[in-house]
Order: C-alpha cells, then structure tokens, then sequence
C-alpha cells in the first residue's frame, strides 16, 4: 500500500490523520480508492481529469508532471504540495 | 515624440535670430542627453530644435591671455577631461565632466547644456560657481553676463529670456596654492544622479596651513544649486584641518534645505552636505598641496 | 589562451573521464552575438511590417467607464487601434499551460484590461501605425475615462479588513484546488505545512530568535524590453516572432487568450536578450496579433522601458516573520515562518516555492509555515530567477547568523550541523535524493576566502545558503546526420545563455565527436517537437536529456548500417569513443557518415523526454563589503559563490550562471526597488534610477563548482542557473551585522536605510 | 508625416546617404533605414548602453542622437569591428571567455571596450570598470566581461 501524506487543511477529510494508505497503481486508481475511504479527496485532487490547479502531487519526492496516469508503486510515498505556479 | 523641425546655423547671430522669431516654440540642442530624453517623454515641446554645434564659438576652448579659460556652451565633456591644462587649472570641473552619466554620455553632454537644463541636482554646476564661472549669453538685445550662481532660478529654469542662449562660460584664471574637487553622493558608483553633490574650492595661505579663501557650493538640497555662503567665511582664515572641515560641513547644513524624493529623504540629504563638504574639502586641500588633479574613479569607500 | 580567462575551481566527480563534458567550447551562436548579426526579437523586418504601441493606465486602480477610439483611428498614418473588446470572453476559464494552471480571464485582461485597470501601467488599448512614432502619437488622442478607485499596495494592508478589493469575487484558496473562504478578501491563497509540535519545540529550546522583515518589489532586469511580431494571414493562420522563454508556452498562452486552434499559431522564436522568468508569460503576442488581423500587416510591438517595469511582471514585495529554536549543541529543533507575499494585481504570485523554500537548506523536526499570496494594485508579479526562494533565504539565514553569534558558533559550523542531506525531509514532505549541501558548505570553509583574515574597520564577511528545487518538464529533439560527419540537431528551448553548446556537447559526447561538429538549431513550434520553456534550470538537463537520447538512436540506427557493411548481425556492433567496431572491422562515426547514403539514405532521429529525475541545487556565498559608516553605503569588497551543480557540462556557462545570479542578487540586496507614490505610481521607472549594479559596483565573483552527480541524469546533470540568487541577500546582510553590528531586516539595504539604522543605533556618526 | 530630412555620412568606412524625420533618433535610422540591427535598443534613454555606437570615434548612445545630426559625421557600429577574414581580438576574447549570456548588451560592451583600448591599450581592472559603467548588463554578472577585455588588451600588445 502506497502512503499519503495529508496536509493540514485536508485532514478534515481522514478524521485528523496526517497520513493514510490507498492501493493503486496509478494516481487515477490510488484516488479513487481513497475516495472510497475518504470521501472528498477524488473532488479536491483532479479537475477534468488533471491533477487541480495549484496543486502538485509528489511520488517518491518526485513532482510529477504526469498527472492522474502517473506510475504508483506498492511502497511509494505520495505528498500533496502546492504548484510552483509561474515558478519556473 | 511629436515631429519638428530642426536647424544647425553656423553663427551666433543666425540662431538668435532663430531663437527670437521661434520664442516658445524653439529649443537649443547641444549634446541632446537631456533635450531628446524630455521631448521623447513629453516633458519639453519644441517645434524648433536649434543645434549650435555648428557654432564655432560653442565647440571651442580658448585661453585667454590672463591665463583664464573660455568653455564653448557646446563642449562635450570628454574634451575636458582628456585635457590636462583643464585638469590641471580646474580639477572640480573635469571631476565633474568625468561623472556625468556614462562614457557615451560624455561623448556628447556639455557643461553648457548642464547648466541650461538646470537641475537642482546637476553635477557640474556647484564645480562652476567654486571655480568662479561666468555665463556669457547672447540675445536678441546683444551680450550679457550673469555668475553662475545667479543662472539657475528654480528647477528646470533659468535666467535666459526668449531668444537668449548661453554660448560660452568664463573662467578666471586658477590661482597659486588653490585646488578644487567636486563630489557627489550616489547610491551605486557611476550612472546616477546626485543624492547630493559639493563643489569645493581653496586657496591656502603661506605655508599652506590655513586657509586663505574657500568657496563651496551644494546640489541637490534645494530648488537650484546653491553657494554654502556662510560655511565660506567662517573657513576664511581657519587652519586647513579635518577638524575645521567638519565644522565646516556642520554649517554648511544649515544652507540646506532639501526635499524627499525619490533619490533620498530629506534630512539624509541634509546629513550628507556635513559629510561632502568635508570629504570635498579634504580633496581641494591635497590638491591645492600638490596632489593628483585627474579625475578619481569613484569606486571604493569614501570615493562617492 | 585560457590562462587568461581565470577559470572556477572545480571539485570534480573521481569516476568522471568525459571527453566533451566540462571542455569549454565556443559556443554555436556566439560569432553571430559578437557581430551584430545575430537576430533578436526587434531585430525581425519583414515586408509590410508596421510598428504597434501600448496605452496604459495613469490609475492604478479604476473602473473604465468608456474607450473612445475614434480619433486615434482617423489620425494620419494609423491602421488599427484595439482594446480588449476584441478579445473573446473567456469567462472563468483555468487552462493548463504546461507549466500549470493560468486563469485566462486573467492572463487576457493583463494584456488589455478589461473593465477595470489594477494598476498603474496596465495596458488599455493598442495602436498600429506605420511607425513607432506615429503609433505613440495617436494613443493620446485615445480618450478612456476612469472612475477612480482607492487602492493599496502594501501587502499587510491589503490583507486588513476593510482594505479595497482588487477583485470583488475573490475567496481564498485554503486548500489549493478545494475549499475557499466565505468572505472576499485579497488573499487568493493560503498555503499552511506543519510537523511535530512546534510548541513543546520552542518551549524546550535552548535559544529562541525570532524576527520580522520585509522585502520590496523587484524586476529581472533583462536588457532587451519585451517584443513580439504578429502576422495574421488571410488564411487565419497566424505567425508569431517572439522574444520568449517558452515558443510552445507562448504560442498556447496567444490560442487560449485568441481562443484560436493552437494548430494556426506558429511561433517563431528569435533570440532573447534575458528573461530570468520574466519572459514566460505573454503581453503583446494577442494584442499584437488582433492588430494585424485588423489591419493586414504584420504589427511589431516592443515595449519602452517604463512600459516594460510597470506593465510586466516584477517579483513580490513581501513580509516574512521566521522563528528558529536550537538546543544547545546548536540542533535546530523547532521553525516558524509566516510569510506574505503580494502577488500583484492578480492572484496566483509565488508564494507556493516560497513556503516550501523556507526551511529547505535545514533538517528541523517540529516546524510550522503559514504562507499568503495577496493581491495589491501592483504588477501582476511573475517569477525571477528562483521564485520565492530570495525571500525566505534573506530571513532564514540572517536569523541562523544570529543564533551561530548567540551560540559562539562558527556559523559554516551551525550550517553544517543542520544542513540537509539525502534523507532528510523537507516540511512541505519530500524527502531529499542525493544533495550536495554538506560537500559545499565544507567547501566554503575550506575555501581560501573564508581562510583569509578580513581586516580593517566597518568590514565585515557573511555567509549564506540557498536552495532552489531545480525542474523537468519536456524537451523533444531531432537531429540530422550529415553525410560529412556533422550532425544537425533541432532542438525547442530558446537559448538564452548557451544551452545550445551545452545541449550539443551531450549529443557530442554521446556520439563520440566534437562540440563543433553539432550544428544546433532553436526550432520553431512547427518545426520540433513539444517542449517546455526555458526556465527553471532545466534545459541542460532536460532538453540536453533528449540530446542524449537522440544520440543513441543514432548510434543504434548506424549500428544497423555497420552490420550491413559488415554482414554481421547490428547486435554485435559494438560503439565506443566514435569508433563503430566488430570483430576486426572498425569505423569511425565520421567515416561512416560518408557511407550512409548508399547504405540506406542519411539517418534521422528523434526524441521526446519528460524526466522526472531532476533534482536540487544548493549554493552556499561568502561576502566580504565595507561599509561607509558616514553615508550608510555598501561596497562589495571580495565575493565567492559555491554550488553544488552536478555534472558542469560547460564549466564557463556554469560559473557564468553563478555569477550573473550572485550580481542579481547584489542588487537585490543593495539598492533595487520598486519606489512608489501615494497614489501607486512608480517613480523610478528607468535604468538610471531603477539601481542595477554596474561594471564598477561589483568586484570580481570567484566561483567554485561542486560536482555531485544527479544520479537521475545519464551525465549527473542537475539544474545550476537559479540557485546563485538565493543566497546573496542573506550573505550581504550578514555580513553588515558583522561590519557595523547592525542586523539590517529590510531589502533593500540601501545607503539611506543603512544609514538611518546605524545612527538609530547610535554607534555610527551622525 | 514631418518632412524628411537628407543627410550625408559615413557609416564603418562606407558613405551613405538617408533621409529621415527630425524626430527620429541615429538608433532608429542605423537599425530600421539602414539594417544595421546590431545596436540594440534597451532603454531608449540613455542609460543602458546597448546602442552604443561611434561617432567620430567617440562612443555615444545612438538614442541619444538625432539622426540629422550625422551630417558629415563618420560612425562605426559593431558590425565594423571585425574585418573581413578574422574577428577583432576582442570578439575573439568574449567568445573564448564565455563573457555574454543572452548577447544583447554584447555589441555595445564591445564597440565601448575597442574605443577604450584604442585609446588606452592597458587599462587596470578598475579603469575598465569604470569606462564600462555606461554599459549593463543582466546575466554575466561583468566578470567575464572584464576579464575578456584584460585578455584582448594583453592579445592585442602581443600582436604589435
């Protein structure tokens, strides 16, 4: 199962848990099965099937720029952090 | 910019008479560095543009048998300061003709076209009034001659009348034992406009201890470039020290009275008059002892 | 000849025994540079081509009542005048642009303000004539009327109840992409990390500093103003010539706000005269283009350079206020940041790096950051070289300065003690790869700098790290084998600082030839595949990654080739230093070339990368500076920049990044600032009061390159360029608390700041 | 339209004539009449230095100037400073060290920095400094720059 780190203002969602686990391997799956448990999360993470804007999802401290079809492996450990908007 | 027209006469009567038909509407173009810059932002309008490049009278340097010098209106900086009996009679000058903006400024900027932009903050005024310039102006009603430190009459303005122009500025000779130095105060080390600039000029008594005659003359501290009158006479006669200098610059302060703006709040600029004036003085005194006339690269600690 | 040119130290990589990497080669363009040939974005002259100018706005807050037109358009000599009425409605819409969401509603009010202009210098309507002059001309017979309304423009204020909206809807993000603040405010964003117990932390601390500081808005500063070309053809196919970092994220940031198929949008990138970030957004390529349609010409705008301060996208002022807490062995074991930025006249600034920045060089257990962009009647800020990152390093290192002086620290020895390494977690979550903050601290204390007794009154020397996450992206590339043995390579990232050489010494060192033997091209965006702009250091790594896969397809289709001259099996060939080989036989890569047209035709390879392994870049600065204790002026006396840079594939180019950044950062720290009045307005709007270092304002900037390879990277490439702005600030005011004992918590440190603080202090003279 | 205006002058060695609007500025003629775009325009006001040029062998900034006011004057732009074979040593230099990044400031660094060793074939660091103050540039941070100069002037003593 792949760790997710929940960041303060979307612990409201797991009860106060500042971490959780989700099977899935891809980001598409791996929310969706959180949703499941966690019910909001799918609506938060992906808009139009891209990751939402102003929100980067980091797997295994890498920001993907593959959105919802990005590889997740049995261990990987995925953060939620803002996009670097302009920030290039 | 809005389109005009433009005239390069070959003698001073041609653009005078120019100058008076055209009045308002006419503008003098010497080196430009200011003129271009206004017209193209709208500051200035002009349907006349005048360039008296072509004048010979304002391309010139002539010494006079008195040993005194005539600067042409026209004389672009570069020629100063690649001069060295210039440097050598008046340093303040070639320090300021050395810092007024780039190189490539240089190449074109006068001392003339300084003084007629008038600006408070203008780097080679204070250097002309220490060293006792004179304007000559030529005008539809003939010559007249104004002090510089009479020229300038607010920011932006001066005494030149419609039809007037400045063709030459006058120097006396540069006596014995005397030596001058401008500074400035900027926040980087070249292209910038003075916080605050001082003129100094000295002639020290036998033995080169006290001081005979001092003139001092501030920018940037209030609406025109001003003399520091009474910090004058107070050196007239006092021992050629640091300690005097200071004192100096402390009353040199009082003739201050600067605004804020963008460049510096007003009580800094007012604290900066004690400091140049000083470090001004200092600068004269190795001078009128001897010391290195040329120019001083600006870089470095207490160099400003 | 090199001798004269007094090359970095480089700490070198032991397994490294490249032939091509780390070699300095002239680069492909640079004959073009150095002889006025080479064309930039004004340079474009085309038949028929007509010039454009910009109205913008005297308010810099108001609602637009009316736009009359009329008399600009019976002016002699004008052929289109537009506003933003010619622009589609684009509702609400959020399009992602490659590198992230943009709300185009705003990005096409930017570039003509819609119904109400947000600050001074906003554009508001456009003029095509045939010349520039005639152009500027008629925008004062344009006739707007404004209703003025109050503004502000500093970020605390703006975040007050009862402050003026900027944007009457406008909720705060407190979640990104989620939920939003009931009430509307200025503050479109609220970022907020927190780990541990940050309580207890500081409770049990050993020492506790805590500090406020504030920065002021600051622009790139590149020297060339913006400029774009449109041509739209009757076919609507539309041409654009664009001085831009990205020709891809340009021509998609023009389709969206034209709401045209990108497919009839070419861009054709000329050469940059800088960025720094400043040029990833778009502001004349539409308004240009809606000119061109109206008229049947091609329309070239190029901003003036006041056009250019106020009406682009300068980096945030901002207020920031950092707690640290060390035990007594000097651990850092608690942090708090609350940091505000303004992001101008529009939401979505740089706050998101700059709360992931803050505590990034450090490994502290219990840390809480909160972070607010906040919109001002300002420009809409964009990023600068390392967005957000400056901020936080001034504050944080200054603060870490104060407690290595509180402990009797040497303060390299604090750094060392704390700093980040592979492991370590960042507050915002990751965890670091391979980093190589620790390999340059030592390197600053070994360095001979830091060795060398500073002497004489008002000196002082300073330190400071910085961190910059360094990014991906795409990159595609094709290349062309000649049959001469020269290779043409096309490649999308517009070259700003070299990265042509840098991209093509990668291809070379792949193939086994020289530097000179690739003959690069920035393509445009019919031309090439897909990439990303250039920015974020990543062209090197990123589009020099493609370079690299590019030469393997080669060496795998010339392989093919060999086997046929051989009649051998392509399995067997083996490839090795330029040398193609199997069993007795053998051929060089050049050799080969000459026979590849009658072995099957000349060969073409292509690549398309999206890397995910880039990594950090972190760089530790030492300063030296005197300070005029009687004027408050500051002069940089000697100046050293480490990073840790991965693989230096053109050492020059790299120490040229690390020096161009420490003399932005200078600046940065000393004199540049957006001045404005009470009304808004900019005051020093030009390169002569608008205070960039000059020649004379900086000394020599000795670099040293750490190369810790990016495992990720077949050449250990990691990003370089943006790092070497981060630590400067914080170095240089540093380094004034130890000249004059003044800890300077305002940017820019400028002489009367610097002055007025000592005389409060009492210790300098009046 | 104002009237346009003939002048005569001589532009890297070769006479040229154009006509031109009073208004209109020796950058504007130089780069659009006369397609010599190698002067940029940076600021248009004199304070960056991209436009230099030499006018009667003295640098000035091409925005600055009225292109009337070339009559009878003889310019140089960067495009005369090589010759036809070879690159000046100063090209030369800033090439092999590596002293522009984006290029744009590069033509008027090097039309200044050949009027300086022209007329002063071995400034110190702090001379060079300083008559290249009039010139910015954004990405080098002026090291290499310098450093390209210093290494031009010892080229060019070589060479004599």
């Amino acid at each position: 199962m792949a760790i997710v780190h929940v960041p303060p203002q979307m612990q409201k969602l797991t009860g106060g848990l500042t971490e959780v686990e989700a099977e899935g391997d891809s980001l598409r799956r791996l929310v969706s099965n959180l949703d499941t448990a966690y019910p909001g999360f799918k609506d938060r993470l992906i808009k139009d099937d891209l990751v939402a804007p102003g929100l980067a999802i980091s797997i295994d401290n890498v920001v993907t720029s593959r959105g919802i079809f990005a590889e997740v492996l049995q261990d990987s450990v995925i953060h939620i952090i803002p996009a670097i908007s302009g920030g290039r | 910019m809005r389109d005009f027209e433009y005239k390069a006469p070959a003698t001073i009567d041609e653009a005078v008479t120019l100058l008076a038909e055209r009045g308002s509407e006419a503008r003098v173009l010497a080196g430009g560095t200011d003129i271009i810059v206004q017209l193209r932002e709208g500051l200035r309008k002009a349907d006349l543009v005048v360039d008296v490049k072509k004048i010979p009278e304002l391309m010139s340097l002539a010494w006079r048998d008195d040993g005194g010098l005539d600067i042409g209106g026209a004389v672009p900086c570069h020629v100063l300061y690649n001069d060295a009996k210039v440097i050598n009679a008046y340093p303040s000058i070639t320090d300021s003709a050395k810092i007024i903006g780039g190189w490539q400024i240089q190449g074109r900027a006068s001392l003339g076209g300084n003084l007629c932009n008038s600006s408070p903050a203008a780097d080679s005024i204070p250097s002309l009034i220490v060293e006792g310039a004179t304007c000559r102006i030529a005008g539809p009603g003939g010559e007249r001659f104004v002090p510089v430190q009479e020229f300038c009459t607010a920011p932006g303005a001066n005494v030149l009348t419609e039809g007037e122009m400045l063709v030459s500025l006058t120097l006396p000779p540069a006596g014995e034992s005397s030596g001058s130095r401008y500074m400035r105060f900027i926040p980087r080390n070249e292209m910038d406009i003075a916080v605050t600039g001082t003129g100094a000029w000295l002639r020290l008594g036998e033995g080169g201890e006290t001081v005979e005659e001092a003139r001092l003359a501030l920018s940037a501290v209030a609406p025109t470039p001003i003399v520091a009158g009474e910090a004058e006479a107070w050196l007239q006669g006092k021992p050629a020290t640091e300690e005097s200098f200071t004192e100096a610059g402390d009353i040199a302060r009082k003739a201050a009275s600067p605004i804020s703006d963008m460049r510096g709040p007003a009580d800094y600029r007012t604290h900066l008059v004690g400091v140049l004036v000083k470090r001004a003085l200092n600068g004269a005194l190795g001078r009128a002892r001897g010391g290195d006339r040329n120019p001083v690269i600006p870089s470095g600690i207490n160099l400003c | 000849m090199s001798e004269n040119f007094n090359h970095a130290q480089i700490i070198k990589d032991p397994d490294d025994n490249y032939k091509i990497l780390g070699t300095r080669p002239v680069r492909h363009d640079g004959v073009d540079k150095v002889t006025g040939r080479a064309i930039y974005g004004n340079d474009v002259q085309l038949q028929g081509l007509v010039e454009g100018a910009i109205l913008r706005s005297p308010e810099a807050h108001a609602r637009i009542l009316s736009i009359d037109t009329s008399e600009a358009e019976a002016h002699p000599g004008v052929l289109a005048v537009t506003t933003s009425a010619d622009f589609p409605d684009l509702g609400d819409k959020i399009a992602n642009l490659g590198e992230g969401p943009v709300n185009l509603a705003h990005l096409a009010a930017n570039c003509l303000a819609k119904d109400k202009v947000l600050y001074k210098g906003h554009a508001v309507a456009a003029v095509a004539a045939q010349n520039a002059h005639i152009a500027r001309e008629a925008l004062d017979l344009i006739k707007v009327e404004y209703e003025p309304l109050p503004i502000v423009t500093d970020v605390l204020e703006a975040m007050k109840d009862g402050a003026p909206l900027l944007h009457e809807g406008l909720l705060t993000n407190l979640v990104p992409g989620g939920e939003k603040a009931e009430a509307p405010s200025n503050i479109s964003d609220h970022h907020h990390f927190k780990r541990g117990d940050t309580e207890a932390a500081f409770e049990a601390a050993h020492i506790v500093v805590e500090r406020e500081f504030t920065t002021q808005t600051v622009h790139q500063g590149y020297i060339e103003p913006h400029v774009a070309t449109a041509h739209w053809n009757q076919d609507g196919q539309l041409t654009v010539w664009a001085s831009t970092q990205g020709s891809f994220s340009a021509r998609e940031q023009t389709s969206e706000v034209l709401q045209i198929p990108i497919s009839k949008v070419k861009v054709i990138p000329c050469e940059i005269g800088g960025g720094f970030g400043g040029k990833i957004p778009i502001y004349l390529e539409p308004v240009a283009a809606v000119l061109s349609r109206k008229c049947g010409r091609p329309v070239k705008i190029q901003m003036t350079r006041d056009g250019v301060f106020e009406g682009t996208g300068p980096t945030p002022a901002s207020f920031m206020r950092i707690k640290l807490g060390v035990d007594e062995a000097g651990k850092m074991t608690a942090g708090e940041a609350w940091l505000a930025y303004d992001t101008g006249a529009f939401p979505g600034g740089v706050i998101g790096p700059g709360v992931m920045c803050v505590f990034s060089c450090y490994d502290i257990e219990h840390a809480h950051i909160d972070g607010y962009d906040v919109c001002v009647n300002k420009p809409w800020t964009k990023a600068y070289r390392a967005p957000g990152s400056t901020h936080v390093a001034y504050a944080v290192e200054s603060v870490v300065d104060e407690l290595a002086e509180k402990l009797e620290m040497d303060p390299i020895d604090l750094r060392l003690l704390n700093a980040a390494r592979e492991g370590t977690k960042r507050v915002d979550g990751p965890v670091y790869p391979r980093i190589g903050l620790i390999e340059t601290l030592e390197a600053a204390k070994n360095h001979d700098h830091y060795k060398s007794p500073l002497e004489g009154p008002n000196r002082g020397r300073g330190v400071a790290a910085g961190f910059w996450f360094n990014i991906g992206l795409k990159s595609a590339a094709t290349a062309h084998v000649n049959a001469d043995g020269t290779v043409t390579l096309l490649e999308g990232s517009t070259d700003i600082g070299g990265t042509r050489t840098s991209i093509s010494m990668q291809l070379a060192e792949t193939l086994g030839i020289a530097a000179e033997d690739i003959n690069p091209k920035v393509a445009d965006t019919d031309s090439v595949g897909y990439t990303d702009i250039t920015g974020g250091s990543r062209v090197t790594f990123a589009t020099g990654l493609a370079a690299v896969e590019v030469g393997k397809d080669i060496i795998s289709q010339m392989k093919e080739r060999a086997a046929k001259l051989w009649e051998c099996e392509a399995a067997d060939v083996e490839f090795s230093d330029g040398i193609f080989s199997q069993g007795d036989n053998s051929i060089s890569f050049k050799e080969l070339c000459a026979k590849l047209s009658r072995t099957g035709g000349l060969i073409t390879a292509r690549a398309s990368v999206d890397p995910q392994g880039f990594t950090n870049g972190f760089g530790v600065h030492i300063c030296d500076l005197e300070v005029d204790v009687e004027t408050g002026k500051v002069q940089i006396l000697r100046y050293t920049a480490l990073q840790d840079a991965g693989k230096a594939i053109h050492p020059s180019y790299v120490e040229g990044q690390l020096q161009g950044g420490s003399v932005q950062g200078i600046g940065w720290a000393l004199n540049e600032e957006y001045l404005f009045d009470e009304k808004g307005h900019m005051l020093n709007p030009t390169m002569l009061d608008y205070r960039m270092p000059t020649a004379l304002d900086v000394p020599m900037i000795d670099t040293v390159i750490i190369e810790v390879p990016n495992p990720s990277h077949p050449f250990g490439v990691r990003g370089v360029g943006e790092t070497p702005i981060v630590p400067p600030p914080g170095a240089i005011a540093n380094a004034v608390k130890s000249a004059t004992g003044i800890r300077m918590t305002e940017l820019p440190m400028s002489p009367p700041r610097v002055h007025s603080a000592i005389t409060e202090d009492g210790n300098g003279a009046s | 339209m104002g009237k346009k205006i003939h002048v005569s002058t001589t532009i890297n060695g070769e006479a040229v004539e154009f006509l031109c609007e009073a208004r209109q500025s020796l950058l504007e003629i130089i780069r659009d009449t006369l397609t010599l775009t190698g002067a940029k325009e940076g600021c248009n006001n004199g304070n960056c230095g991209a436009c230099t040029v030499l006018m009667n062998g003295v640098p000035v900034d091409s925005c600055l100037v009225l292109a009337v006011e070339a009559e009878g004057a003889e310019l140089e732009t960067v495009e005369s400073i090589a010759n036809e074979e070879h690159l000046h040593p100063l090209q030369e230099c800033f090439l092999e060290g590596a002293a522009l990044q984006c290029g744009i400031c590069t033509p008027g660094f090097l039309v200044s920095a050949k009027a300086l060793l022209d007329g002063h074939p071995e400034p110190t660091e702090e001379e060079i400094r300083f008559e290249l103050s009039g010139n910015l540039c954004r990405c080098t941070g002026y090291d290499k720059i310098v450093r390209a100069v210093q290494a031009a002037s010892e080229r060019m003593k070589e060479v004599k």
